[in-house]
């Protein structure tokens, strides 16, 4: 059992682990012997935060939370309360819930601890004959375990397979869209100017199979005047701007 | 001893764990259930009366011959058998919150430990001491936790019926849910 | 039965191979190798009066309790020696996308599970849990594959249509017909 002794306002810890901050807030509580419908929080919480300093878990999450905790209801407990005493919430309610809670699965774990130690000292056959072919263990299964490993599989589905089915990347007909209406305004355009900021493949086969089936139906016109040159696309004069 | 209390006797000495009545009925199949009870009680008895170092124990859906207790310590000093490895008293609470509260999540257990448990929670599920169960409806469809069977046969125990109720422990004397209208969502 | 032959019962029992007459011996200060001779005749001559299930025989190294030979095949068939096992959460994954979305291909499963399930798909064969039903149209014309009745059995269903509804099945388990245009090719 881990115990903390109170000795000259310092701290004896007799045993390194807790296992959690309720753990060390009870033992704290109950080894001063102090009443747990009334804790008197300041003084608890200075002696919690001297304990995990002590203890070297002043870089804990969970225990620096418990402290933060414990400091909130410290500060509340100095507030004025309010004229009608009926109305007022003891800050510490939560923390006495949580505690008595929590020492409730103490005194549960205890009960479970010294039931395996006794079940423990118990010893089965030890020698098990060979089997002549064992083949495989005889299977449990049950719809439980199949329902969540169904649930785990959905979980588990890698994203690109939902886009894959859902989504639809190519867009010739936007592609197409946004041309026609570029070279409504200008006889000739930049390849280069069709592509956004930051083209996807998609977005760029897009816009290609867009151009070249304009091009097959004799609406534009591709030109490269060099080799390795952006490409440029020419309004066809048959289709004039509007 | 009949013929069925000494087919039984052997099974459940060769068995090394727990075999449930049916198991135990399969193996005559001229025994029904009721014969393979009556032969079970002899044998009980038997172990019993004969003052025998091992006994007849009635444990989680079965029937399993274990050493007496009293044997334990000279068995293990000489070193004939290697006693199982204590829980740790995490993953003891983290136990005594499923046991309580199942099915229950992840979450749940940690707001009442006030720890994070994954790696635990991850060791009791591989010892086969706790299993997913389902899923919850909260947010996420959070996985749920209950105990096996495995748990049952290591605690010595029949049913989670034979757990202490709650109402006869020292500190609450309610269930936890009563215990203050402060209870979080 | 006197404490030493309790003590020693235990032991031969307990201990995973034979013990000698020194590692008995060793197992009580107060006991000298004559006492412990006489105890396990005591013994011996108990599991023969009694007709027990069970024999003390002494082997090369030393002694044993075993089970009497002509229980032993009974024992064998019944398979109790092996403990039943759940299958593995990849295996319990493999099974429940084939049982929901049957007949399915390899490829398929691959695809949802995204890791390779040859050897788990294997061994579910080989429990009889799910086996070929067929051939897809596809690329090579994959074997398809099905849950078995065996599996039915084990889940206590009469039908597939038994299998628990799961509204929000998303689209990777829906059967591929009703996935629409937009399916992968």
């Amino acid at each position: 059992m881990t115990s903390i002794a109170e000795t000259n306002q310092t701290f004896v810890v007799e045993l390194e682990s807790f296992s959690g901050p309720l753990d060390l807030l009870l033992n704290l509580i109950r080894s001063q012997e102090i009443d747990i419908a009334d804790i008197p929080v300041a003084k608890v919480a200075d002696q919690f935060l001297a304990a995990i300093d002590a203890l070297g878990l002043n870089e804990a999450a969970n225990y620096l939370d418990m402290a933060a905790w414990l400091m909130r209801i410290k500060v509340q407990m100095l507030l004025p309360r309010p004229f009608d005493d009926e109305n007022w919430e003891d800050p510490r309610a939560e923390l006495v819930r949580r505690l008595l809670e929590y020492e409730q699965i103490r005194e549960v774990s205890d009960w479970l601890g010294s039931q395996a130690d006794l079940r423990s000292g118990q010893y089965p056959r030890g020698w098990v004959p060979e089997q002549p072919d064992p083949g495989p263990p005889p299977v449990v299964v049950d719809l439980g375990d199949l329902q969540v490993a169904v649930e785990r599989v959905l979980s588990a589905i890698p994203q690109p397979i939902l886009h894959r089915v859902v989504a639809r990347p190519l867009d010739v007909e936007g592609a197409t869209r946004r041309i026609t209406s570029m070279l409504a305004e200008r006889d000739s355009l930049d390849l280069l100017e069709l592509f956004g900021p930051r083209p996807t493949v998609a977005d760029v086969v897009s816009v290609l199979l867009a151009l070249l089936e304009l091009a097959r139906v004799g609406r534009v016109r591709l030109v490269q005047p060099r080799p390795f040159e952006s490409m440029a696309i020419q309004r066809e004069s048959a289709h004039p701007a509007a | 001893m009949n013929r069925l209390t000494q087919l039984l006797e052997a099974a459940l000495f060769s068995a090394a764990r727990p075999l449930s009545l049916e198991e135990l009925t399969a193996l005559d199949p001229d025994a029904t259930a009721s014969d393979v009870s009556d032969s079970l009680s002899d044998l009980h008895r038997r172990y019993e009366e004969g003052e025998h170092g091992v006994e007849l124990v009635q444990v989680a859906d079965g029937f399993q011959v274990l050493t007496r207790r009293e044997f334990a310590d000279a068995i293990a000093e000489a070193r004939l058998v290697v006693r199982p490895r204590r829980l740790s008293p995490a993953a003891l609470e983290t136990l005594a919150i499923i046991a309580y509260r199942q099915p229950v999540s992840r979450g749940e257990i940690e707001e009442i430990r006030g720890v994070s448990v994954d790696g635990v929670l991850r060791s009791l599920q591989e010892r086969d001491l706790v299993q997913a169960v389902g899923h919850g409806d909260g947010m996420g469809r959070p996985l749920l936790y209950g105990t096996t069977e495995f748990l049952l046969e290591l605690l010595g125990l029949r049913s989670l019926e034979e757990l202490p109720r709650l109402d006869e422990l020292s500190v609450a004397l309610r269930p936890v849910a009563e215990l203050g209208e402060a209870s979080e969502e």
